[in-house]
């Protein structure tokens, strides 16, 4: 079918669609003024119920803990599918040479980018690291501190180049970390319900309000959540810069 | 461990598993990673019956983490378990063990991956059949399709990467369009649990919000359905997957999709009159459209799996019928139609593979009379192809006999007929490939010569038994069914209908209609012997029935086009055309 | 004005995105139009659960009981999104293997089983 | 502040139209990275700096990233063969 036919179906579907969206955005409840009684009920109850004062991460890591651990395994799914499809008929031995593409320009990196990649990497670890245990404090989380680790990792291979990179971040400790964080997160779940409670029921005290560690086992979920984000998408940023590279041997 | 911490389990079990071998798997043997996959659903289908047994005494609800409502406001995320999912969930488990044995030794990677990938998709499977949270339901709906994306992919070449890009462009707009309506649906309930929406719809009816997310959640879902315009990225995923993952698309996926569909339309938006006539209407005509193109395109296929791609398409369009009528009788007919031919096409998608293994083919016309060393392979595929187009027996025809009976007392009793091509067809088509490759009849093919094919093969080295065992199991599961199963699929629908026990209607009089399974299988022989035996009849005919049928063809082979720009143009007129459907019968 | 403009920007959103999809000629194109699609959703969201003078769902600095905005739209939203990013690495890993494979990125140069 | 939202959705949709019509692939990547910006943007004003965050490092980093490394890589593709 011709894109001009493509067109036509979508002139069409426009055509149909263009009344409803209008009679829906003037049905749509008032913008910042009709009733969220999930939300109130969470704003709440929360702070007295689990003690700590970043409601969002009350959200994902206890009362819809849940849904999370669905996000969680999602995200391993993502990353296991994209890791199979990248390495494909590569494999999985890691060119311990560095291959150079022909006619690409290898310049080594100046030192002053060496340095600040070298000073920068603590820097951003750190900063990504805080972002994960504030979690039930303030804004940051597992999600957020994970992609800020991986990033930070990627600045070995920014600075120090492939050899270091390659020797450094290896792709079984990323499987590791994934695997691994997502067992921890099942098994958040599943050692209370064998304790006699519900399934991800939060049966850890749950500190003091405020604290950067309220909240217990809601800590374990969001570390689970950093381990697998940050262990996911280094792999991901490991196998894409690995596509960059002409397999060995094929010049 | 007691009874009562079943509900989770047929999710965290998997996920455990699964979490466990992506760490593991390397320092394992080969055949561990087999073993504990099949297993785990061996598990899964334990659970699933153990649920079905627990739940005939109402539904099971559980809430995670202790958040049971407080003040009438729901915090937190449950399951509810009632009889129908729990069959499902069974279905899904059965099915996974099936095709984790089926692929014993076929997957000889380092790491596992494509156990990892399946029990994922099995986890999330079972979870979008027991959620009772609109959210909830989307996560599952997610990991589903995630795992799905990248199994159909697996075989890393060009065709199956095409058709991996496609299935994923049109399966992630499915899910933003159930987001949106999630949204949507949200801004006016201000809740996500199943009964607190049903008691906003029931409140605020005729809100044209409520209207917009019901339109966008029933076409994400029937984008999973692959329903008629939304088909077009099924055939091309389930030709080029893995016929193992295979198995599970058609058996269990696409079927899914619209179970959740008639599950919001019962549970959360059954309350409204107008949303009620609408999916009535939009989904009769999806259906019969699916059945018949399903049919059209099954019988012209000369690839095995693309084939039985598209008679999915067409049962799942008869199943579509089926959730039409509105009626316990009609939905009970379709859970057991589900039931029935997720058996069955999971064993007709297990002999193809069988094919793909020891022929080393999947091209109807090249394996013309290839499989004769392979008997009981075609024995099978017979068997399967009987049922398919209705043979008065198993679980597909007690399905069939509830929703014809439905839809007689609703006064459509034409839709007989639009089920009765659509099994004809496809069970027609099913006899052909048997005919053809398995006795070596139909030297000069017809109309399916014009249909596109590709070269594909499996690993070899298995043996038969291996792979014979779980698709005979298949399909002698789905004839196990006992004449008493229509009563007890009535039972067990009321409290997915959410209908008072009261209203429970007594079981069907025998259909009257006592000739119609056989005038199917009928037609569906007819339809095999006049393609197999074309040589033998005179060429006026043939050529006169060719000219008729060639244009149809043609144009419906290339509205499949394999251009993704055109699948999503489709996909926004489908959405177009069941929201403008579903608002004008909503002004009238 | 402002009580349309969040509900037609989304659909505006959602429609150019489509409208990409539909007519890209390149898949790393459109996998950047799927992307705004996407944000489509999440706008919707986020415009649901904001209140007029209304502070963040976070009582570090405000003491619990000050008016805030709808926490559960966050984390709907917050987890998607880093969800949606792997889920846009395994598009983009399709698409760069069928480019070794075939060479090509354009759509209509690349029709599966043809 | 209705000033701000109302500038900062307008931005939103530019943005996200600016994706769409830049065709050239590298260019459309800091379409994308603007896009995230935006939209970091827009959700801060909305209240909601956890998602913001998350918008941040995601979408005006981590996928801009992966879509440079993907031409990256497809520029030597074409360049070796």
């Amino acid at each position: 079918m011709s894109v001009r036919f493509r067109l036509l179906l979508l002139i069409a579907s426009t055509i149909i669609l263009l009344p409803a969206v209008v009679v829906l955005a003037l049905g749509m409840p008032a913008f910042g003024a009709h009733p969220l009684p999930y939300g109130d009920a969470i704003n709440r109850d929360a702070p007295g119920q689990r003690h700590i004062s970043n409601m969002v991460s009350a959200v994902n890591f206890d009362y819809r803990g849940f849904d999370t651990m669905g996000e969680e395994f999602m995200l391993v799914t993502a990353v296991t599918g994209a890791v199979m499809l990248l390495r494909g008929t590569r494999g999985e031995s890691p060119g311990a040479e560095p291959e150079e593409v022909p006619g690409r320009s290898v310049q080594p990196a100046g030192e002053a980018i060496v340095l600040i990649c070298r000073l920068m990497l603590p820097v951003s670890l750190l900063f990504g690291i805080y972002v994960v245990l504030h979690a039930t404090a303030t804004p940051g989380g597992g999600f957020q501190g994970g992609v800020i680790i991986a990033s930070a990792v990627l600045l070995l291979y920014l600075g120090d180049g492939y050899r270091v990179w390659r020797s450094i971040v290896r792709s079984r400790l990323l499987h590791l970390c994934e695997g691994g964080a997502a067992a921890a997160f099942v098994l958040t779940g599943l050692v209370p319900m064998l304790l006699g409670h519900a399934f991800l029921e939060n049966i850890l005290p749950t500190g003091q309000f405020r604290d950067m560690l309220a909240g217990w086992l809601m800590q374990i979920e969001n570390l689970a959540v950093a381990f697998a984000v940050a262990g996911g998408f280094a792999m991901l940023f490991l196998e894409f810069l690995e596509e960059t590279r002409a397999p060995k041997g094929e010049e | 461990m007691t009874a009562a911490m079943l509900p989770p389990l047929p999710v965290a079990l998997p996920m455990l598993i699964a979490a466990v071998l992506l760490t593991l798997a390397h320092v394992w043997p080969r055949r561990v990673p087999d073993t504990i996959a099949a297993l785990t659903a061996l598990a899964v289908t334990s659970i699933g019956l153990l649920l079905l047994l627990r739940a005939a005494g109402g539904p099971i609800t559980y809430w995670f983490g202790q958040w049971e409502p407080r003040d009438g406001v729901v915090l937190g995320i449950s399951f509810q378990v009632d009889q129908v999912g729990a069959a499902m969930v069974t279905l899904i488990g059965i099915l996974f063990t099936g095709s984790f044995v089926f692929a014993w030794g076929f997957f000889d990677e380092v790491h596992a991956v494509f156990h990892v990938l399946m029990l994922m998709f099995m986890a999330a499977l079972s979870g979008f059949c027991l959620t009772h949270d609109l959210f909830n339901m989307f996560v599952w709906f997610e990991v589903m399709s995630v795992a799905a994306f990248a199994l159909t992919a697996y075989r890393l070449e060009a065709s199956a990467l095409e058709a991996g890009l496609n299935f994923t462009v049109t399966n992630s707009l499915a899910s933003f369009f159930m987001l949106a309506g999630i949204a949507l649906i949200y801004s006016i309930g201000g809740t996500l649990d199943f009964s607190a929406l049903a008691g906003v719809v029931g409140r605020s009816g005729g809100n044209p919000v409520i209207l917009a997310s019901f339109c966008l959640l029933l076409a994400g879902l029937l984008i999973k359905a692959a329903m008629v315009p939304f088909q077009l990225w099924l055939a091309d995923a389930h030709a080029l997957a893995p016929s193992p993952v295979c198995v599970i698309f058609s058996g269990a996926m696409v079927t899914l999709g619209l179970y959740g569909a008639s599950k919001l339309a019962w549970q959360v938006f059954g309350s409204d009159p107008v949303i009620r006539a609408g999916a009535q209407h939009v989904m009769l005509a999806m259906g019969v459209a699916s059945t018949i193109v399903g049919g059209v395109m099954c019988v012209t296929q000369r690839h095995v799996k693309r084939l039985l791609a598209f008679s999915t398409i067409s049962h799942t369009g008869i199943m579509l019928i089926g959730c039409s009528i509105f009626t316990a009788q009609g939905q009970a007919g379709t859970v057991l139609y589900m039931l029935g031919h997720g058996l069955v096409k999971g064993a007709l998608f297990m002999t193809a593979g069988i094919l793909l293994a020891t022929c080393g083919g999947i091209d109807e016309i090249g394996l013309r009379g290839l499989g004769r060393q392979i008997r009981p392979a075609g024995i099978a595929m017979a068997g399967g192809g009987l049922l398919l187009a209705g043979a008065p027996v198993g679980l597909m025809q007690h399905g069939t006999t509830l929703i014809e009976t439905a839809a007689a007392a609703a006064g459509r009793g034409w839709v007989a007929g639009v089920m009765i091509l659509g099994g004809a067809l496809t069970g027609g088509a099913v006899l052909r490939v048997t005919g053809r490759i398995f006795l070596g009849l139909g030297a000069l093919p017809g109309e399916e010569d014009r249909s596109p094919t590709e070269a594909e093969q499996e690993a070899s080295d298995r043996p038969l038994w291996l792979m014979l065992t779980p698709c005979a199991s298949l399909l002698a599961l789905s004839l196990a069914a006992p004449s008493s199963v229509e009563t007890f699929a009535l039972r067990a629908i009321t409290p997915f209908i959410g209908a008072p026990a009261a209203s429970l209607q007594s079981p069907p009089a025998a259909s009257s209609h006592d000739y119609l399974p056989w005038l199917t299988v009928m037609l569906a022989l007819l339809i095999a012997a006049y393609d197999l035996s074309r040589q033998h009849l005179p060429g006026m005919l043939i050529a006169a029935a060719d000219a008729s049928f060639r244009p149809l063809h043609a144009l419906l082979e290339a509205w499949h086009s394999g251009l993704v720009g055109d699948y999503v143009a489709w996909i926004v007129f489908g959405l177009a055309l069941v929201a403008g459907c579903i608002t004008w019968l909503a002004i009238v | 004005m402002i009580d349309l403009l969040p509900w037609l920007v989304t659909a505006w959103l959602m429609a150019v995105g489509l409208y990409g999809i539909v007519t890209s000629r390149n898949y790393v194109h459109l996998i950047g139009c799927l992307t705004v699609v996407q944000s489509a959703t999440y706008v919707l969201l986020l415009a649901i659960g904001y209140r007029w003078n209304a502070g963040p769902p976070i009582f570090y600095d405000h003491p619990p009981g000050t008016p805030a905005v709808d926490p559960v739209v966050q984390a709907l939203v917050l987890t998607d999104i880093v969800v949606g990013a792997t889920v846009s690495a395994l598009l983009l890993a399709l698409a760069l293997q069928l480019h070794k494979k075939k060479g090509s990125l354009d759509p209509e140069a690349l029709r599966p089983m043809r | 502040m209705t000033l701000l939202l109302a500038a900062l959705f307008v931005l939103v949709a530019a943005t996200g139209t600016g994706v769409v019509l830049s065709r050239d692939p590298v260019r459309q990547v800091m379409a994308i990275a603007a896009h995230g910006l935006g939209l970091t943007l827009l959700f801060l004003a909305l209240q909601a700096p956890d998602v913001a965050f998350s918008e941040l490092t995601v979408g005006t980093a981590a996928v801009p990233l992966l879509f440079l490394v993907v031409l990256a890589s497809i520029r030597n593709d074409r360049k070796g063969q």
